[in-house]
C-alpha cells in the first residue's frame, strides 16, 4: 500500500493526518459550502452586505420562492423526463452492442468497436448544426424526446465501450458451455449473459443519469422552451432573471445539484466503478 | 364552446409580462372565442430562440425589433406580411413615426407598440454627496467631465454601466458618435458606408476617452442591473440607460425625488440633437396557423386603448400618436418632450441599425474600449475587417 | 429459412445485436461529422438556401482574431487543465488511507465532479464576483485592490479554468485511487526492502504501476479541455470583448447565438477542432488496437 | 454406437497451422486421454471435437455421423472446462437443467434427470445452492453433472482438475473414474498430471506440435514407447538418455553407463550412434568407482541420486528408502540390460525395436 | 555471523493471533524450510523477520543485532517473493540494481554487482530484457539475483517456485542448491512442496496454527516425528493411521492391519487405545486375503495399491514396478513390526517412543 499506512506512523502524526484531512475538505468544497450557506440566507442579509457571516435566520424560504417564482420544478422535471429514458435507452443498446463486439469473432469487430470509441470522444459541436437540423426535421425539436433520442444515440457511444470491456471480461468459458448445450445465440445474451451485467448496468445506470442531468450544452441547443428545457438550461437563464439575487441562484444551483449528488450517495460503489471500469478497464 | 388558440412568444421581464398579461385579458373578454397562450422566454435566450422556433414550431405571434433587426426574418420569409393589417386600421396614420422602420420591400412586417427614450439618468443624493451641482439643461460634454473629475475625488463613479452583455455598452457608443458626428453620419455607419478606421471614428473615441477613467471598473463583469444597484447605492452618479431601468432603480428604493434624468450632454456644438429611442414590435410568422386571429391580436395592440395601457403600466412611451402618455411620470414626460424636439432624428440601437455581426464585433470592441482605451487602433482596424465583410 | 438461420446464426447474430446500437449511432454521430465537414463548405445562415462557396470558410478562419483567441485559449486550457492530473494524484495519495469515515471524505472530496458544469460555473461566478466575491475579497485583502477576474481579459480564462479544474481533479482523484488500490503490494514490498521510501518510491515504483491509470486520466482531461463550453458560456459568455472564447464556444457563437447563424462557419471551425481531437482520438485507439492485438 | 474417428484433421489459425492432419479413433466407450507439452494442441483438438472450433480440414465423425460441419449442439456432446463454466447465477439444479430447459424439455422431466445426475455426484443436498457457496470440488462435480443431465454420447474434459489443490485431485479423479464406470460413455480427456493420464486412461494419445507421437494403452506407452520423445515424456523422473556407439550386431557401448549392453534391438551398423535410454528406477547404486554422485535428494521413502557419468553425462537414479550417498563421493552403477531401450540419433529419435 | 533467532515471538492482527510465541534459532549459513498446511503462519513469521510485517512481541535478532523495530531495508536482509514482484517497467538489470541505486551506490560498482550475480545465475544474455519478455524461471531467477545483488545477510524465500510448472521446479530447485552453497549465506524457505522441504533444507521447521511442531533435519522428522501431525504432513504418500489397542506391555493390536505388532514404544496400559503409523512404502502385498484391494493406480515405476481393511479402514500400499492387483480381488499384507511407530490416540497425538 502506497503510501506507508497513517496508522504505522508517530500518534503526532496520525493526529495531524486526521486534522488535516476535514480541513482539507473543507477548503476544497468553499465554493459548494459558500453556495449552500447563501442559499438559506434572507434576502436582507445579501442586501446589507452579509455574504459571509453567519446569516441573519435560515431561510429556507428561498427554496419555496425558487419553487413558486419560477417554473423550476417544470424543468427538474423535464430533466427527469429526458434523462431517464435514455438511460433506458442507451443501457438496453449497448447491452447489444457490447455483448455482439465482445462475443463474436468477425472481421470488422474492431473496426466497429473504434468507430464507438472515437465516436465517443468526437467533439460534440461538430455535430450540433446537423443533428439540430435532424431534429428540427424529424418534428422533434424542442421536445424531451428530440433530445433523449440524441442522447442515447451519443452514449451508445460511451456504453459499448464500457459493456464490451466488461463482457470480454467475464469468462468466455459460460457462453461456450451454452453454446454446447445447444442455447440459441438470443438466449445465450439473455439468460447468461444479462443477468451478469447487472453491476454494469447498475454502474452505468447511474453514470448516464449524471451525465445527461448536468447536460447544458445540448439543452440549450435541442430545447428552447420552458415547457421542455431541462433544469441546466432552465437555470442558466434563470441567471439571467436572478440577476443580483445569489440567494435565489444558490438555492437554484443546489436543486440542479441534488438528483445527482443522490445518485451518487445512493450508488457510490457502482458510480466509481462504472467511472474507472469503463475508463481503465 | 371550442376556443381558437393563438401562441404567442415573448420575451418579457416581469413588470412588462404582467401588463402584457392585463392586455391579453382585455383581448380575451372582447374576443371570448379566443385563448392567448404566452410563451414566455428568458430576455437574453429569446433572441436564439426565436431562430429555432420560426422555422421548426412557428407560433401565432412573435415579438421582436424594428429596422435592420427584422431584415433577416423577412429576406428568409420567416415574418408575413402585414400591410393590409396598417391598411385596414389606418396605421400608416396613427403611427407614422414608426413606418419608416417597419417598412422593407414596401411592406410592412410588423406592429410597433412601443418605444422609450435612453438618456442619462442620475442620482441626485450622489450628486450631493459629492458636492456637485444638479446637470441643468443645456449642460455640456466638458461640464460632464469636469463633474466626473469631482465624483472620482469623493470616490464616486461618475458613469456606470454592466457590459456583461455588452449591449449597454452599445448605447454609451451611440450617443457618443450621435453627439459627435451628429445622426445622418452615426446611420452611415451604421449601415457600412463609413470606414471604422475614418479619422471621425477616432473622433467619437477621442470623446469617449475622456470619461472613461470614470467608467465603474469592472463593468465587463456584471449585468446592467448590478450597476443599476450601483447608481441606487449611490456608488455612482450616471448611467446611460434606457427608460426600462427606472422600474428597477425603484425597485431598488428610488423615487421621483432622488432619481433624475437628463439629455445626453452636447459634444460638438451646432450639431442637430439626435436621440435613441428602440422599437419593440410584435409580428406574424410565416408558420403562424391562426393567422386571422393574430391579424386581430396585432389590430389589437396597435389600438391607441391598448398601447395606452400598456406603456403606462411599464413605463415607455406608446407609439400611436392617438394614445396618450401617463403625465404622472415625470421620466416619460421627460422623454417624450426630448424626443418630439429631437430635430437630429431617433436612432433605433446600435443593434438594430448595424448588420448582427457587425453589431456583434462592434459591441465587443466598444467593451474592449471601455476596459482598455489603449488598444484603440486594434479595434478599430478589428471592425474594419468585419465591416468589409459584412457589407460586401 | 430456419435452416439457413441455424446454419448462419453466429454469422448474422452479432450484426443483429449491433443493428440498433449502429443505426442511431450512424444516424446522429457518424453521419453529423461529414455532414458538418459538408456544411463548412457552404454559407448558410440556417434560414434561406445554403450558397456554395468551397473553402472560403477556412481562409477567413485563418483571419479571424477571435479564431486566433480562441485558439491560444484552448491551448492554455489545454495546458492548464493537464494540473488536474499530478493534483488529483496528490490528494488521491493523501487519502489512501484507512481512518475512519475516509469513504465519507473520498466521496464528499468528489463532489464537484458529480454536479453539473452549469452549477459549478454559477458557484465560481459567485465566488470571483466583484465587490462581495471571497476571491475578490481575498486579493483584496492581500493587495489591497480586488480584481474582478471575470472581466479581466489577462486572468478571465485563467478563472474559468480553475473552475474548470475543480470538478476534474475530482475526477483524476478518483481514477487514481482506484489506481492505489490495485498497485502490486508485493511490489511496494519488495521497493520497501530495497530501501525505497517516500517521493523515490513513487516515482520509481508507484507510477510506473498508475500508467494506466496516468493514461486515463490525461484522456478525460484532453477530453474535457477541448470541449470546454459549459463554464465559459455560464460565466462570461465568451467576454469580456471574447476574450475568454475557445474553439467550442466560438463555434456556438458563430452558429447558434444572438448575432451568429453563420453555419458553415461555425461548421468550419467544429472541424478544425475536430481535426485537433482527432490527433488525441487516433493517439488512444492507437494504444487500445495495440492492447487489443496483443492478447 | 458411439466412438469418435477424427481423419486427416488439421486447424489453422490465420497462417499458423496448430493441428497437422491428426488421425485417431476412439472406440464408443473408450476413456481417451490427451497428453502433451504446453501449447501442442491438446485443447484445440478438444474444441474441434466439441464444434467450439472450427475444422479447417478433415472430418470428424461421432458414431457413424458426420459432425464436421455440425453446430456444437447437435453433436450429442457434453463439455466440462477448466473453470467449470458454470452460470453463477443459478442455482446448481438450473445450472444442470439449463440446457435442457433451453431446447424444450418439460420441466418434470428436467427435474428428473437433474434428480438422477445429482444422485450419482452425490451433489443433492447443494441442488438450492449458488455455485459461489461451493467448494472447487463441488463445483467441478456440478460440471460434470451438467454434462450428464443432457445424456451426451461423447464427454469431453479440458484439464477439468488443474484448479483444485493436490488432495480434491486426487479425490476427483477416483471420481471421474467411477463415473465412467458408471455411465460408460465415451470420454475424451485432456491433462497435463502424469498420474491422471496413467490411472484414468484405457488409451493415451500424446500430442506434440499439432501431430499424434504414439497412441497406446497407459502401461504399453511407458515400457514401450515409439521414440525417445514419448519415452522421456511419460514416466517420472524422466528416463535418461545416454549417447551410445554400435559396437556390433546386438551390442552397444554406452560411454555414460560405464559398459556396454546388449539388445535384441535392431541396431543400425557397427559404428552409428544411437541414443540408450533407461529409466532411474532401473538403475542401482553398486560398489565402483564410474560415476560421481553430484547431490542425494531424499524424499524419505525414495532417493533420487544425480550422478555424474564418465564423460559429464548427467544421470538420475531412484534408490529405495533413504541411501544416504554423500555428494562427492564415487559409485557404480548396475542395470538390467533389458531395461534400456535405443532410440534414432536423430532429431525424430525413432525407437529401435 | 548473521544467524536468526526469533525469541518469544508474537504477532497479532487485531484481535486474532496468528503466531504464538515463536522459538527459533537458525544458524549462520543454514538453510531453514518452513513447512505447514496452508494459513498457519508461514509466510507471516518469514515477514516479521523481513520486517514487512511488525512484530507485536518477542525479539528478533540477526546476527547479534536485535532488528524488531529496524527499517526492513536495513535489516541485510533480502526476500524472493512467489509472485516475483519484479517491476515490470524495468529492465532486468534496473531490477537487480534497484536496491543499489536507491542506497546511492556509484554505477560502476551496480553494474560490477549486476553482472557478477548475472553471471552466477546465467543470466547475462538477458539483462536488457524486461521482465514480460521472460520465461517464469527466468523471472524467478531474475527475483533471486536481484536478492543476490544486495549482498544481504539472509535471504528470505516465500513460496518462490510454486509458480512454475513442474519440470522448472526441478531445475530451479537445483539451482537455489547450488546458489545455497556458492554463497553460503543464511536462507530461510517458505514451502508447500515436500520434495523442496525435504530435498534443500539442513533444517525443517513444521509449523501448526501459529506454534512449532518440530524442528530438525529432514531425515530426522520423516524417521523419527514427535507426534502424529508431524508423521503424517511429512512423506508423500502420507502415512496410514489405523487404530490400535495395546493388548500388553510392547505388543499392539491392530485390527487393521489384521496383526499385532511388538514394538518398544512407551506404551500406554493394557486396553488403552492408541494410534498405528506405517508409511505406503513399508507396506508389502503377499498372499493372503485380509484386505480388499480397491484400485491400482499403476504410473509405470511404482503403483499405488488402494485397499480397505477388515474394519474398513482404509490403507494406501506403494508397490515397486507396474503390480497390477486387480480391484476386488483379496490380498494380505506384511511389513516389518520396527516401520511401525505409535501415537497417543488423543488430539494432540503425541508420539510414543
Ligand atoms: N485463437 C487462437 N489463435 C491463434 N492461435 C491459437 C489460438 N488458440 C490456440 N492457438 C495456438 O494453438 C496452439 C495450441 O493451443 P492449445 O490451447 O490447443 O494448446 P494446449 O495443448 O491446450 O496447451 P495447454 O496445455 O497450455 O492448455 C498454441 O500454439 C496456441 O498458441
Ligand atoms: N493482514 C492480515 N490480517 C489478518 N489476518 C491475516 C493477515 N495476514 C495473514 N493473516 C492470517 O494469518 C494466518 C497466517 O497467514 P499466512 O499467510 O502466514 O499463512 P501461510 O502459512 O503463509 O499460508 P499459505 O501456505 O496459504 O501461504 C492466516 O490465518 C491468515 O488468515
Ligand atoms: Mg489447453
Ligand atoms: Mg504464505
Amino acid at each position: 500500500m502506497f503510501p506507508r499506512p497513517i496508522q504505522q506512523t508517530s500518534p503526532a502524526a496520525q493526529t495531524l493526518y486526521k486534522v488535516a484531512v476535514p480541513v482539507a475538505l473543507i477548503l476544497w468544497l468553499l465554493p459548494l459550502l459558500g453556495v449552500a450557506l447563501t442559499s438559506v440566507r434572507p434576502a436582507s442579509d445579501l442586501a446589507q452586505g452579509n455574504y459571509f457571516g453567519w446569516p441573519s435566520s435560515v431561510a429556507f424560504s428561498n427554496y419555496a420562492e425558487v419553487f413558486t417564482k419560477s417554473p423550476i420544478a417544470g424543468y427538474m422535471l423535464n430533466s427527469f423526463k429526458v434523462t431517464i429514458p435514455t438511460v433506458i435507452g442507451a443501457v438496453a443498446l449497448s447491452c447489444m452492442t457490447g455483448f455482439a463486439l465482445a462475443v463474436y469473432r468477425f472481421r470488422s469487430n474492431l473496426l466497429v468497436f473504434f468507430m464507438f470509441v472515437a465516436g465517443n470522444f468526437v467533439p460534440f459541436q461538430i455535430l450540433m448544426v446537423p443533428v439540430r437540423d435532424l431534429t428540427l426535421n424529424l418534428g422533434m425539436y424542442n421536445t424531451w424526446y428530440g433530445l433523449a433520442l440524441f442522447h442515447i444515440a451519443f452514449q451508445t457511444g460511451f456504453c459499448t465501450l464500457f459493456m464490451r470491456n466488461f463482457i470480454k471480461a467475464l469468462p468466455f468459458e459460460l457462453i461456450e458451455a451454452a453454446r454446447v448445450e445447444g442455447v440459441s445465440e438470443w438466449r445465450i445474451f439473455w439468460f447468461v449473459v444479462l443477468p451478469l451485467m447487472r453491476p454494469a448496468i447498475a454502474a452505468l445506470s447511474v453514470l448516464i443519469f449524471t451525465f445527461i442531468w448536468n447536460d447544458f450544452f445540448w439543452a440549450t441547443v435541442l430545447t428552447t422552451s420552458a415547457e421542455t428545457q431541462p433544469i441546466t438550461a432552465g437555470l442558466s437563464s434563470l441567471n439571467g432573471q436572478w440577476i443580483a439575487q445569489w440567494h435565489l441562484v444558490s438555492a437554484g444551483s443546489i436543486l440542479a445539484a441534488l438528483p445527482p449528488v443522490l445518485m451518487f450517495f445512493l450508488m457510490q460503489r457502482h458510480f466509481i466503478a462504472g467511472l474507472t471500469l469503463g475508463a481503465v478497464k | 364552446q371550442e376556443k381558437r388558440t393563438l401562441t404567442y412568444n415573448a420575451d418579457y421581464d416581469p413588470i412588462p409580462l404582467a401588463a402584457m398579461e392585463a392586455l391579453i385579458a382585455d383581448f380575451e373578454a372582447a374576443n371570448p372565442d379566443i385563448d392567448v397562450v404566452l410563451n414566455n422566454f428568458d430576455h437574453e435566450g429569446y433572441k436564439t430562440a426565436i431562430r429555432n422556433f420560426l422555422t421548426a414550431d412557428a407560433p401565432d405571434l412573435a415579438n421582436w425589433y424594428a429596422g435592420n433587426r427584422m431584415a433577416p426574418f423577412v429576406n428568409a420569409g420567416q415574418f408575413m406580411d402585414v400591410s393590409d393589417v396598417w391598411e385596414a386600421n389606418g396605421l400608416s396614420d396613427s403611427l407614422a413615426s414608426a413606418k419608416a422602420s417597419m417598412t422593407i420591400d414596401g411592406k410592412q412586417w410588423g406592429i410597433p407598440y412601443t418605444y422609450y427614450q435612453w438618456g442619462i439618468y442620475y442620482n441626485r443624493d450622489a450628486y450631493a454627496a459629492a458636492g456637485v451641482d444638479l446637470p441643468a439643461d443645456g449642460m455640456t460634454y466638458d461640464q460632464f467631465v469636469a463633474n466626473c473629475e469631482k465624483f472620482a475625488a469623493a470616490g464616486i463613479d461618475c458613469l456606470t454601466t454592466g457590459t456583461k452583455a455588452l449591449w449597454p455598452g452599445a448605447g454609451i457608443f451611440d450617443y457618443m458618435s450621435l453627439r459627435t458626428n451628429g445622426y445622418e453620419w452615426h446611420m452611415d455607419l451604421t449601415a457600412g458606408k463609413v470606414e471604422w478606421t475614418d479619422q471621425k471614428v477616432r473622433d467619437v473615441f477621442a470623446q469617449w476617452a475622456r470619461i472613461q477613467p470614470f467608467i465603474t471598473k469592472n463593468h465587463a463583469a456584471i449585468d446592467w442591473q448590478d450597476a443599476a444597484a450601483l447608481l441606487v447605492q449611490g456608488k455612482a452618479a450616471n448611467y446611460v440607460m434606457g427608460n426600462f431601468a427606472v422600474g428597477v432603480f425603484k425597485e431598488g428604493g428610488m423615487t421621483n425625488d432622488n432619481l433624475g434624468f437628463m439629455v445626453f450632454p452636447e459634444i460638438t456644438p451646432g450639431i442637430p440633437r439626435a436621440e435613441e429611442a428602440p422599437t419593440d414590435t410584435i409580428h406574424i410568422p410565416a408558420g403562424a396557423k391562426n393567422v386571422d386571429d393574430a391579424k386581430k391580436f396585432l389590430a389589437f395592440m396597435a389600438s391607441p386603448e391598448a398601447q395606452t395601457k400598456w406603456n403606462a403600466a411599464q413605463g415607455q412611451l406608446p407609439v400611436n400618436k392617438n394614445a396618450s402618455v401617463n403625465t404622472e411620470d415625470p421620466f416619460l414626460v421627460a422623454g417624450f418632450q426630448m424626443l418630439s424636439t429631437a430635430e437630429g432624428g431617433i436612432a433605433q440601437f446600435f443593434d438594430r441599425d448595424a448588420p448582427a455581426e457587425m453589431a456583434k464585433a462592434g459591441m465587443e470592441g466598444f467593451q474592449e474600449f471601455m476596459v482598455k482605451p489603449e488598444n484603440l487602433d486594434a479595434i478599430l482596424e478589428r471592425l474594419e475587417k468585419v465591416r468589409q465583410r459584412v457589407y460586401q | 429459412m430456419t435452416a439457413f438461420w441455424k446454419a448462419n446464426q453466429r454469422k448474422l447474430a452479432p450484426w443483429l445485436f449491433l443493428a440498433p446500437g449502429l443505426l442511431m449511432f450512424a444516424v446522429y454521430v457518424i453521419g453529423p461529422i461529414f455532414e458538418s465537414m459538408w456544411i463548412s463548405l457552404y454559407d448558410w445562415d440556417g434560414l434561406g438556401e445554403a450558397r456554395w462557396i468551397g473553402t472560403a470558410n477556412y481562409v477567413e478562419l485563418f483571419d479571424d482574431d477571435a479564431f486566433y483567441t480562441s485558439l491560444k485559449n484552448n491551448v492554455i486550457w489545454l495546458v492548464l487543465y493537464m494540473l488536474a492530473v499530478p493534483a488529483g494524484l496528490l490528494i488521491a495519495i493523501f487519502l489512501n488511507q484507512t481512518i475512519t469515515g475516509i469513504r465519507i471524505y473520498k466521496s464528499l472530496f468528489f463532489f464537484p465532479f458529480v454536479i453539473s458544469q452549469v452549477v459549478v460555473g454559477l458557484m465560481f461566478s459567485w465566488f470571483y464576483a466583484p465587490d462581495f466575491g471571497l476571491f475578490y475579497k481575498l486579493i483584496e485583502v492581500f493587495t489591497g485592490q480586488g480584481i474582478a477576474i471575470l472581466a479581466e481579459d489577462r486572468f478571465v480564462t485563467y478563472g474559468i479554468i480553475a473552475a474548470g479544474l475543480w470538478p476534474q481533479i475530482a475526477y483524476v482523484m478518483i481514477l487514481y485511487l482506484t489506481g492505489l488500490n490495485n498497485v502490486a503490494p508485493d511490489q511496494v514490498e519488495a521497493a520497501r526492502l530495497d530501501g525505497a521510501k517516500g517521493w523515490r518510491m513513487l516515482w520509481y515504483v508507484i507510477l510506473p504501476q498508475l500508467r494506466p491509470a496516468t493514461f486515463i486520466a490525461v484522456v478525460v482531461t484532453v477530453i474535457g479541455a477541448l470541449r470546454s463550453f459549459d463554464l465559459v458560456s455560464i460565466m462570461t459568455d465568451g467576454g469580456p470583448f471574447g476574450s475568454s472564447r475557445v474553439l467550442s464556444f466560438y463555434m456556438y457563437e458563430q452558429a447558434l447565438s444572438e448575432y451568429g447563424y453563420r453555419m458553415g462557419y461555425g461548421a468550419a471551425i467544429a472541424v478544425v477542432l475536430f481535426a485537433i481531437m482527432m490527433v488525441f482520438i487516433s493517439g488512444f485507439i492507437w494504444k487500445m488496437w495495440r492492447d487489443e492485438t496483443e492478447r | 454406437m458411439s466412438g469418435v474417428t477424427l481423419d486427416r484433421v488439421t486447424k489453422r489459425f490465420g497462417e499458423a497451422q496448430v493441428i497437422h492432419g491428426v488421425d485417431l479413433t476412439i472406440e464408443h466407450g473408450e476413456f481417451c486421454v490427451f497428453v502433451g507439452p504446453s501449447g501442442c494442441g491438446k485443447s484445440t483438438l478438444l474444441r474441434m471435437v466439441a464444434g467450439l472450433e472450427e475444422t479447417s480440414d478433415g472430418t470428424i465423425r461421432i458414431g457413424a455421423r458426420d459432425v464436421t460441419q455440425v453446430d456444437p449442439s447437435e453433436r450429442g456432446v457434453a463439455m466440462v472446462f477448466q473453470t467449470y463454466a458454470l452460470y453463477p447465477h443459478m442455482t446448481v439444479a438450473e445450472n444442470m437443467g439449463f440446457g435442457l430447459k433451453m431446447t424444450g424439455h418439460p420441466k418434470t422431466e428436467i427435474d428428473r434427470k437433474v434428480a438422477e445426475a445429482a444422485r450419482i455426484l452425490r451433489l443433492d443436498s447443494l441442488l438450492a445452492r449458488k455455485p459461489k457457496a461451493l467448494s472447487g470440488g463441488q463445483r467441478q462435480r456440478v460440471a460434470i453433472g451438467r454434462a450428464i443431465v443432457r445424456g451426451p454420447e461423447v464427454f469431453l474434459f479440458d484439464e477439468p482438475l488443474s484448479n483444485l489443490d493436490a488432495e480434491l485431485r486426487v479425490e476427483m479423479r477416483v471420481e471421474i473414474a467411477r463415473l465412467h464406470k458408471e455411465i460408460g460413455a465415451t470420454m475424451i480427456y485432456v491433462t497435463h498430471d502424469q498420474v491422471e493420464a496413467m490411472t484414468l486412461a484405457d488409451k493415451i494419445v500424446v500430442l506434440r506440435s499439432g501431430r499424434v507421437e504414439q497412441v497406446g494403452r497407459p502401461l504399453d506407452l511407458y515400457r514401450d514407447p515409439d521414440n525417445r520423445f514419448v519415452a522421456g515424456f511419460i514416466g517420472s523422473p524422466s528416463m535418461n538418455f545416454l549417447e551410445g556407439t554400435v559396437e556390433k550386431a546386438g551390442r552397444v557401448l554406452v560411454p555414460g553407463l560405464a559398459s556396454s549392453i546388449d539388445t535384441g534391438a535392431a541396431l543400425p551398423g557397427a559404428g552409428a550412434q544411437v541414443v540408450a535410454g533407461i529409466r532411474p528406477q532401473n538403475l542401482r547404486l553398486v560398489e565402483g568407482a564410474t560415476h560421481r554422485v553430484e547431490m542425494t535428494e531424499a524424499l524419505g521413502g525414495v532417493s533420487f541420486v544425480h550422478l555424474t557419468g564418465p564423460g559429464g553425462e548427467k544421470i538420475v537414479v531412484e534408490a529405495r528408502g533413504d541411501v544416504l550417498a554423500e555428494g562427492g563421493t564415487m559409485t557404480g552403477l548396475a542395470f538390467d540390460d533389458a531395461d534400456a531401450l535405443f532410440f534414432a540419433a536423430d532429431e525424430a529419435g525413432r525407437r529401435l525395436r
